[in-house]
């Protein structure tokens, strides 16, 4: 069996799925951004696993779409932990499941 | 042929007693002070229409009865519907209303005396003359609507009159009894007005019992249509004219003042229906379910009112249940296909009950009651009432040769030749009439005084302790109103009276007098029973009133005395625990319970929706990520699934 | 692609990569979790090499690596009395679920899918040529990413600074959100 | 007013400047326009007043003005005045801007016209926020205008809604009981029938590509999304919301009980009205096939109506609640009429609209009368008002009978119409609502006997009967129009005619059966042969 | 390359002076001079639209299609520049909270705004996404600005969502990436138009996901729980330019993408469907749970999620040969008239709140007195929103309920009116508590107040544009059908 297209969609989905669980269940904020990093490097590797398979122009633009997401994460997880940080000078905690002030 | 007479003259007739009514109410600011002024105009309007009244009579008596040519005026014309107004002046139009505009204006007379004093008297004389002209209106003019018009009119005035005093409950109630059972009747008119335009598509009253009859009889138009039609005008009649089942109201209408009984409620507009199945007498004839239908019922109601009439203590009542059964005659006679005679005892109905009642009047003003059990010996003081009320009575009776006994003979020969089973009821009718007629005399005016009642607050009447005369204007009536009650009779001796009317039907014949000895002398025999029956019970007292009362005959008291549970089954079991208990009650549940649950509930469901609903929306920033993924997936998964 | 060297770099990799996603899934130790994540990201930079996207993987060791992680860190050592676990919230089990879901969903579609045409070589790709795109046909998104840094800095030093109107600010909403103070915790 | 002057407009739209320069005026100190009626008597609040009532009366004054030039012999709309208004390219939703008056929406801006300005005199006393009471009341009377002049669907809808605001505030401030509960209650019955109402139109639109009420077919609605019966009841449910029909008519005792006097005689004085107008212009001129199919079922609803809102109203025991229960059976004849199908039918329906809007107007002008005096409204808590109030126990009497249909008066030309062309197509129906008019009477002069007849009650003695002007007028104006009516209704059946006409000529079409009466054939042959 | 930039300029101008506030912030700390600078700045970018209009530039490309500077754009450049401009003036007040971060509050308001303008105007999914995370860390900071309990919980769960809602959208960019092989809507465009039925659930994945990476931003159930949370804890201002341009801007790109890049028949077929049952539950949602709530800011989120569901109501209705523009232009008629309400809600909000410092329902007994003119206009916007004439509501409305009904989508339209009826019962319960409740709040009202002036310019603008597009929506109707005329086959 040849390592394929699909091996890399495949993994790039398993790291989804297990991003999506670490944002969806972890309480603490930055346990939260940890999950939603690993979901932006499966999508990442998704890219670029398209950007070396498939025949088409795509490469380029397959890269340098990561790039930018990789910025923009970077840009993300500065501004997510400045607002944990305030959350947390407010509230002396960064759980998420309690900070549940705004509801209903 | 064209009139002789213009058209505006005949309109005054109605004209004046509507001018009347409208200076009234405009000057009666004034008026309610200085009330005086108020029964001058009503007299002189209406004394102003007599006149006219007698002169068209002439006119009318000049053309043998035969209808004068009017113009007729469009007052609504939609579509196909054309409501036309405009004067039917024959025979019968010019007797009716000299007999209306005669007895209202010796009734008004009598009531300047009468209700002298009362706060309310401007406001008496206007709903006098409205209710003259409507009852007027309702003679004169020639389409169904119009004369629907004004037969519902006319029922207002008499609810304002019944209700007249209206501080009295009594009055009120009686007032509103007697609109609502009337219209209950008046429904049917309204009906067969409504049925015969949608089938024959007139409504014009000459047009309905020419073309429409002659129709009908070419088989263009089905029979039934024409029975229908019929069975309405019936049901109008019936309410109207208080015959059973809708004759509750009349008595409960005694309330109203003593003048309004003898003018509305005894001489004029009951009789209204008399004068509809006699206006449309033709469609009548054609329909023999109707002619029996009404001749039943005629004669029913002559019966029971009779009976009732009976046991009434008091003599407003007694008056008014036999008006009941004297229509009931007229109603039968009307059945039997006694036309002319049916009018002609309408004609001497007016006069000597009109007497009769104002005689009653008379006795309250002198009493201050109309309780029978606290009157008595009035006899000699009040000598002029006495002699013209006994008067009345024989009349009434059918005493020759009273006015009373040609008329009723004439309806008595009709019936033995159509049907001899009314003739027999018609004939015990006519003996209880004498019976009850004399007890009334007998307990008001012989013996000795009871002592009569008390004297109302702020109204009129004197001391009833010392009962006496009334004033002149009252007397002068009751001697005037003696007269026809004596003399009206004698206008059937050449027949003339039958001629007129008879000239408004389609198909005029001579009038004829009719006499028939059997027929007299059955009469006159029950007469002189019911007299000497009443005589010897009530003055010699041969038979123990009281103990026939609770003896055998209990169970027959105790149903004449409830008026033959006709009230208890009307407003009783009728009204109040079918309609208000059962119906209205019902339908209250299902207003309050039915659409505005439905909506509370979908609103409270909804609130609860929400309330639940924002319960997810608990502030977990990863409930709403849950969300959010999941509604992506589930939308994927359920295009995938089913769509794709 | 299919030489041992490939299958055993890809196989490796692959367990790296997830089994460190997986060890962040049921770490409870906030710091551990933490050296996963960035094992993961190194598992995933290396499959960047394996993909011949040298270019990516070496930003993938910057950026991810090098700040992100060192940001978290700090992070974690600038909420001292912050809870340190990694505990999971009630989501759990719609979370599981879910996960399940969404990797059924685009493991189907990664298999299923015709992906058309498979590309046996890898197109050579150098930092230059991602460099020169960058100015060319991409210079706006690369013009808006420069400025996307900038609102992020200054808005974390922003949200981050503490100012002496804040701590009024800080006060004045205590008072004004009063009410709902009692359900919350601090 | 030669072509192309713009009286519609001015028309409508005049009441709503009245209101504008009304929400103005400033509470303290008088600004130019106002300027002009510094000189009239009361505080600076009474010019509101004064302004609403000034304007209300020349929009009688137009109105009437507009009755009398109205060409009689025109069926068509008159005084036009149209352009298009939206216009969006290529959308297929052009909407104009289109007044126009034909034989039935004539007489309804004249009922409109007289019955705002009655309302305004008979607010003369309100002293709770006067500026926007007044203001209220002439939007309010805008916006009444404004339906039965649209020409257009989606205008006409604009004015349809833009009513409920004016009603909701008058009831909902001025109130009183569950006022709010009332007001929106009201507004939701209301806009829930003319949400779908809207729905029904943009089909409409949509497939005859235009919302010009004077050029949409029916049978160029056969291709739309729903199909025309859909279409019908879509709109019908806005009407008979509004009508209102049983069981959907729960609002209107509520709202009427609640309202201020004045926002009861405009409701069931004019917005009633909205309803049965919309019927007739609308549904039967636009789809009269769906109609002239659908009339059995309208016939029974209407008898229902007639019925179970008088047997209902017999119940009440609040005199204004028994006026507001009357209207449902007393509208129900409106449908009944329509349902005829035919012009005697329809100018009955038509007719009953504005003998409805006098009578029942003129008893709730009466009812709030005795309210202001006795500050009760309970039948049971009166008693012989007739003593000390004679002149407005006389008008209550007078209003009742009216409203139990009494010959001479108004209402009784109106159900004697209607019955006679309703009776042919739907005898059953007709007769069952025939005993409507027995219960009219049953419940009025219950009414009447507890309330105003009966002995003397000391509680009373104080109390004043009419006498300031603005009590005078409205009363006299509405005896003499409801006698005037009543004794000459041609006045005004001649112009509905004029404008049914049209509508049942359309109908004629898909059933020629219609029977309203056999047309005098009968009599013709009879006297022939 | 000059010629390039210069269809980039509004957006240039924006960012530009956004970075020169952040200098300048550092020299003047006079709140006037800021907000000076700041609406110059948004004044200037819709200036320079102008001017390109003007230039006939519209229809032009820029950076290999990445920019387009079409007339769809240009309408959401002035559409989003109006909006900012107000949200600039109202944010007076609340500049006071934060004198020494005013700059930064300004400059990503601007660079947030220049992202939104490049939503509506980028061809690119990398254009997209870039933009798209440009204006969304903007609007976190923004969100969380107050540093308050409320406000930083409102940021950081609106940036954890987003963040989550990003990496769903870009798998979804991704796969679409993978089958087209392009970035490039036009592409995918031709891709999805010859695309066979073996890639269709694949298509349909992206599709979904980027539903959900729009739909978060529009706000759509079940995307959009946030919105009540982020409205009521971030500051007001944010709120309202949150509810209004950046739903405007979801809005754009989402009829972009759908209508340019998956508007062929094998996918509007099912996303038409997705975005009509999506607009029955927002709408539902959004009504109902709005009805519950006692704040009225939280109340407008969850007014504002209806609204969304009412303008999906133009997204799905797609006519079959899209030869009319109705739905899409429907929904940017709408947008502009929803943004003037929206905003003239929000400022009469924000005006009560700087003065009394409540926003509950509650709060508001007795405002008709005190303030009449303020509750007369919170009052006619929540009239607006409930869709009743003469506003702009109201032919937002019907003219959406216009587009359903031609597009067979009769049920939705009634779905539409029903829910509109429901609204009126919590829009009116304001107006109610404004002028009919007699029982004054417990809240301490000054008798007579105004707010301050740029408030107050910016509410009368606001206010007479609900009105005048109530009395005469044709030329706004026009413009929107202008500018959607791109997309119509």
């Amino acid at each position: 069996m040849t390592i394929g297209l699909e091996h890399f969609l495949v993994l790039g989905a398993l790291l989804f799925g297990v991003g999506l669980y670490v944002a969806l269940a972890k309480r603490n904020a930055i346990g939260v951004l940890m999950g939603v990093e690993l979901m932006l490097n499966a999508v990442n590797l998704t890219l670029v696993a398209f950007g070396r398979f498939v025949e088409s122009e795509v490469a380029l633009s397959t890269s340098v779409f990561v790039v930018f997401i990789i910025a923009v994460a970077a840009a993300e997880i500065a501004v997510g932990l400045a607002l944990a940080m305030v959350v947390y000078r407010n509230r002396d905690t960064i759980n998420v499941d309690r900070v549940n002030l705004l509801k209903w | 042929m064209s009139a002789p007479v213009s058209e505006v003259v005949v309109w005054l007739i109605l004209g004046l007693p509507v001018a009347s009514f409208v200076l009234i109410a405009a000057l009666y600011p004034v008026l309610r002070r200085y009330p005086a002024p108020a029964g001058w105009i009503a007299m002189l309007a209406i004394g102003g229409s007599l006149g006219i009244s007698v002169w068209l009579l002439m006119e009318a008596i000049g053309a043998a009865g035969r209808p004068l040519d009017f113009e007729t005026h469009e007052l609504v014309d939609v579509g196909s519907l054309l409501i036309t107004i405009g004067i039917r002046l024959d025979g019968l139009t010019a007797v009716m209303t000299v007999v209306v505009t005669a007895v209202s204006l010796l009734v008004q007379v009598y009531s300047t005396g009468y209700m002298r004093g009362d706060r309310g008297y401007a406001r008496y004389f206007a709903y006098m003359s409205l209710f003259t002209a409507a009852m007027l209106g309702l003679v004169l003019v020639d389409n169904l609507v119009v004369l629907f018009a004004f037969w519902e009119l006319v029922g207002l005035a008499s609810y304002l009159l019944i209700g007249f005093w209206f501080h009295k409950p009594a009055a009120a109630a009686a007032a509103k009894k007697a609109f609502l059972v009337t219209r209950a009747g008046d429904l049917g008119l309204l009906a067969a007005l409504i049925f015969i335009w949608v089938r024959a598509g007139t409504l014009d009253i000459a047009t309905i019992n020419t073309e429409v009859v002659g129709a009908v009889e070419l088989g263009l138009l089905g029979q039934t249509t024409l029975t229908l039609f019929a069975v309405g005008l019936v049901a109008g009649a019936v309410g109207k004219s208080a015959q059973f089942p809708l004759h509750i109201w009349l008595p409960d209408a005694m309330e109203g003042p003593t003048p309004v009984s003898a003018l509305i409620h005894a001489a004029t507009m009951v009789v209204a229906g008399v004068y509809l199945l006699g206006r449309f007498f033709p469609v009548l004839e054609a329909s023999a379910t109707a002619s029996d239908l009404i001749a039943w019922i005629g004669v029913g109601t002559a019966l029971g009112a009779g009976l009732v009439a009976v046991v009434q203590t008091d003599i407003k009542r007694v008056l008014a249940y036999s008006t009941i059964s004297q229509i009931g005659y007229m109603m039968f006679a009307l059945g039997t296909g006694a036309y002319a005679a049916a009018f002609f005892h309408l004609m001497t109905h007016a006069f000597f009950k009109a007497l009769l009642f104002l005689g009653a009047g008379s006795v309250n003003h002198a009493t201050n009651t109309f309780d029978m059990r606290r009157m008595g010996g009035l006899r000699t003081v009040m000598p002029v009432t006495y002699l013209t009320f006994v008067i009345g009575a024989l009349s009434l009776s059918g005493v020759i040769p009273l006015a009373g006994f040609w008329s009723k003979d004439e309806i008595l020969i009709e019936a033995w030749d159509h049907q001899p089973a009314i003739f027999a009821i018609a004939l015990v009718a006519s003996g209880l009439t004498a019976f009850y007629m004399f007890r009334a005399i007998v307990l008001t005016f012989h013996g000795s005084y009871r002592g009569g009642g008390q004297p109302e607050p702020g109204g009129h009447g004197g001391d009833a302790a010392h009962p006496h005369e009334s004033s002149w204007s009252m007397r002068g009536v009751l001697v005037l109103l003696a007269v026809p009650a004596v003399a009206a009779g004698f206008l059937t001796f050449g027949g003339e009276f039958q001629t007129w009317v008879l000239g408004a039907l389609p198909h005029p014949e001579e009038g004829h007098f009719v006499f028939d000895l059997g027929v007299f002398l059955a009469s006159t025999i029950v007469a002189a029973a019911g007299i000497g029956g009443a005589v010897a019970i009530y003055r010699l007292r041969l038979i123990n009133v009281a103990a026939l009362r609770t003896g055998m005959l209990r169970p027959v008291y105790r149903a004449l005395e409830s008026k033959l549970y006709m009230d208890l089954l009307v407003e009783d079991w009728l009204v109040r625990r079918f309609f208000h208990g059962g119906l209205v009650k019902a339908m209250a549940r299902v207003d309050e319970q039915g659409v505005d649950r439905a909506l509370d509930g979908v609103w409270h469901v909804s609130f609860e929706a929400g309330r639940w609903g924002r319960l997810v929306q608990n502030g977990q920033v990863q409930m709403m990520a849950v969300a959010l993924v999941a509604g992506g997936v589930v939308v994927w998964g359920a295009v995938v699934l089913f769509w794709a | 692609m299919d030489g041992v060297g490939h299958h055993l770099a890809f196989w490796s990799l692959a367990v790296i990569t997830v089994g460190a996603a997986l060890g962040i899934l049921v770490s409870r130790n906030l710091i551990h979790a933490m050296v996963m994540l960035i094992l993961s990201f190194i598992g995933v930079a290396g499959l960047y090499l394996l993909l011949s996207a040298e270019f990516i993987a070496v930003v993938q060791i910057l950026v991810y690596v090098g700040a992100i992680s060192v940001l978290m860190l700090f992070a974690i050592l600038l909420t001292p009395r912050a809870a340190r676990d990694n505990a999971e919230t009630a989501m759990r089990y719609p979370g599981l679920i879910l996960m399940g879901l969404v990797i059924a969903a685009t493991v189907f579609v990664a298999l299923e899918t015709d992906w058309g045409a498979v590309r046996e070589e890898p197109v050579t790709e150098s930092a230059r040529i991602i460099g020169q795109s960058l100015i060319n046909e991409f210079v706006l998104p690369f013009e808006i990413a420069a400025v996307l840094l900038t609102a992020a800095l200054v808005g974390a030093v922003a949200l981050a600074r503490r100012d002496d109107e804040d701590i009024d600010a800080h006060e004045q909403s205590l008072t004004l959100e009063g009410r709902e103070d009692s359900g919350g915790s601090s | 007013m030669g072509e192309g002057f713009p009286i519609l407009s001015i028309l409508v739209f005049l009441p709503l400047a009245g209101a504008l320069l009304i929400a103005l005026l400033p509470g303290q100190r008088v600004p130019w326009p106002a300027a002009a009626v510094r000189a009239l008597p009361g505080n600076q609040q009474a010019h509101a007043k004064w302004i609403a009532l000034a304007v209300a009366f020349a929009t009688l004054v137009i109105a009437l003005v507009l009755f009398v030039l109205f060409d009689r012999a025109d069926s068509g709309f008159q005084f036009t005045d149209t352009f298009l208004w939206i216009s969006a390219q290529d959308a297929g939703f052009d909407v104009s801007y289109a007044f126009g008056v034909d034989g039935l929406s004539m007489p309804l801006v004249l009922l409109t016209g007289l019955l705002t300005t009655i309302a305004v005199l008979i607010s003369w006393r309100i002293d709770v926020r006067p500026k926007e009471y007044f203001a209220w009341l002439l939007v309010l009377e805008t916006s009444v205008l404004g339906v039965f002049t649209s020409l257009d669907l989606i205008f006409f809808f604009i004015f349809w809604e833009l009513e409920l605001l004016p009603m909701f505030f008058l009831i909902s401030v001025w109130g009183s009981g569950r006022r709010s509960y009332s007001a929106m209650k009201f507004v939701l019955f209301t806009f829930f029938g003319s949400a779908f109402m809207l729905v029904g139109f943009l089909v409409m639109g949509v497939v005859a590509g235009t919302f010009d009420m004077r050029e949409i077919q029916e049978s160029a609605l056969a291709g739309a999304v729903l199909p025309v019966p859909a279409i019908f009841a879509f709109i019908f449910l806005a009407f008979g919301i509004k009508l209102p029909l049983v069981p959907v008519h729960t609002w209107l005792p509520d709202a009427h009980t609640d309202a201020p006097t004045a926002a009861s005689v405009m409701l069931a004085g004019v917005l009633l009205k909205m309803g049965g107008y919309g019927i007739l212009r609308l549904l039967f001129t636009l789809m009269p096939e769906t109609a002239a199919a659908a009339d059995v079922a309208l016939a029974i609803l209407a008898a229902v109506s007639i019925i179970y809102g008088a047997v209902i109203t017999v119940r009440q025991t609040d005199l204004k609640r028994l006026v507001a229960y009357s209207s449902v059976s007393h509208m129900g004849f409106v449908l009944l009429g329509v349902a005829g199908l035919g012009v005697v039918g329809m100018s009955g329906a038509a007719m009953q609209l504005v003998t409805h809007g006098l009578i029942t107007g003129m008893l709730f002008v009466v009812v709030g009368m005795i309210y202001d005096r006795t500050h009760t409204r309970q039948i049971s808590a009166m008693r012989g008002l007739a003593h000390y109030l004679p002149l407005l126990s006389t008008m209550l009497v007078f209003a009742g009978l009216a409203g139990l249909g009494l010959p001479a008066l108004a209402g009784f030309v109106s159900e004697v119409t209607v019955f006679l062309g309703a009776f042919g197509r739907h005898e059953p129906q007709t007769a069952v609502a025939l005993v409507g008019v027995l219960l009219a009477a049953g419940y009025v002069l219950w009414a009447l006997q507890r309330s105003v007849f009966g002995p003397r009650d000391e509680r009373w003695r104080e109390l004043q009967d009419v006498r300031a002007w603005w009590e005078f007028l409205p009363l006299g104006a509405l005896v003499s129009l409801i006698v005037l009516l009543g004794v000459y209704p041609s006045v005004v059946l001649d112009v509905f005619e004029l404008g049914v006409r049209p509508i049942a000529e359309g109908i004629a079409v898909f059933q020629p059966d219609i029977v309203e009466s056999e047309a005098l054939e009968v009599a013709r042959l009879g006297r022939g042969g | 390359m000059l010629g390039e930039v210069n269809l980039f300029g509004p957006q240039l101008v924006l960012m530009c002076v956004g970075g020169m506030l952040l200098v300048a912030e550092l020299v003047v700390r006079d709140r006037r001079v800021l907000v000076a600078i700041a609406m110059a700045a948004v004044l200037g970018a819709v200036a320079y639209s102008a001017i390109l209009l003007a230039d006939g530039k519209v229809g032009r490309t820029a950076f290999d299609e990445v920019l387009v500077f079409d007339q769809f754009a240009l309408f959401f450049q002035f559409l989003l520049g109006g909006v900012a401009l107000a949200v600039i003036a109202a944010s007076w007040d609340a500049l006071a909270r934060f004198p020494s971060r005013q700059g930064e509050y300004l400059a990503l308001l601007l660079f947030s705004t220049a992202g939104l303008m490049l939503l509506a105007g980028t061809r690119d999914l990398i254009g997209i996404f870039v933009a798209l995370e440009l204006t969304s860390i903007s609007q976190y900071i923004l969100v969380g600005f107050h540093k308050d309990r409320l406000s930083s919980e409102a940021g950081l769960k609106y940036l954890l969502l987003g963040a989550i809602a990003s990496a769903v959208l870009l798998y979804g960019m991704a796969i679409l990436l993978g089958l087209s092989g392009s970035t490039n809507l036009s592409a995918i465009a031709e891709y999805v138009a010859d695309g066979d039925s073996g890639v269709i659930e694949a298509l349909l994945l992206a599709m979904v996901f980027l539903i959900v990476g729009f739909g978060f931003k529009a706000a759509i159930v079940p995307f959009q729980m946030w919105v009540p949370d982020v409205y009521q804890g971030g500051p007001t201002p944010i709120a309202a330019y949150l509810s209004v341009a950046s739903k405007a801007a979801a809005f754009a790109i989402l009829i972009r993408v759908f209508l340019e890049a998956l508007g062929a028949e094998l996918l509007s077929a099912h996303w038409s469907t997705i975005f009509a049952v999506l607009a029955v539950l927002s709408m539902f949602v959004g009504n109902i749970l709005a009805i519950q709530q006692s704040d009225l800011k939280r109340m407008l989120g969850y007014s504002s999620i209806a609204q969304a569901g009412t303008i999906l109501i133009g997204l799905a209705a797609i006519t079959a040969d899209r030869s009319i523009a109705l739905g899409s232009g429907g929904i940017l008629f709408y947008l502009a008239g929803y943004a003037v309400t929206n905003l003239t809600a929000f400022l009469v909000v924000i005006a009560v709140f700087n003065r009394i410092g409540s926003c509950e329902i509650d709060a508001y007994r007795g405002l008709g007195k005190r303030a009449p003119l303020l509750g007369a206009l919170l009052a006619f916007s929540l009239i607006s929103l409930t869709g009743f004439p003469p506003t702009a509501g109201f032919f937002g409305k019907v003219y959406l309920f216009d587009a359903a009904v031609q597009s067979d989508l009769a049920w939705l339209a009634v779905v539409g009116v029903v829910n509109s009826v429901i609204s009126a019962v919590y829009y009116l319960r304001p107006v109610k508590a404004m002028f009919i409740d007699e029982t004054a709040s417990t809240v301490e009202m000054p008798a007579r107040w105004r707010p301050n002036a740029p408030l107050a310019l910016t509410l009368g603008l606001t206010s007479a544009g609900v009105l005048v597009i109530g009395l005469a929506p044709s030329l706004l109707i026009d413009v929107a059908n202008e500018a959607v005329t791109i997309f119509v086959g």
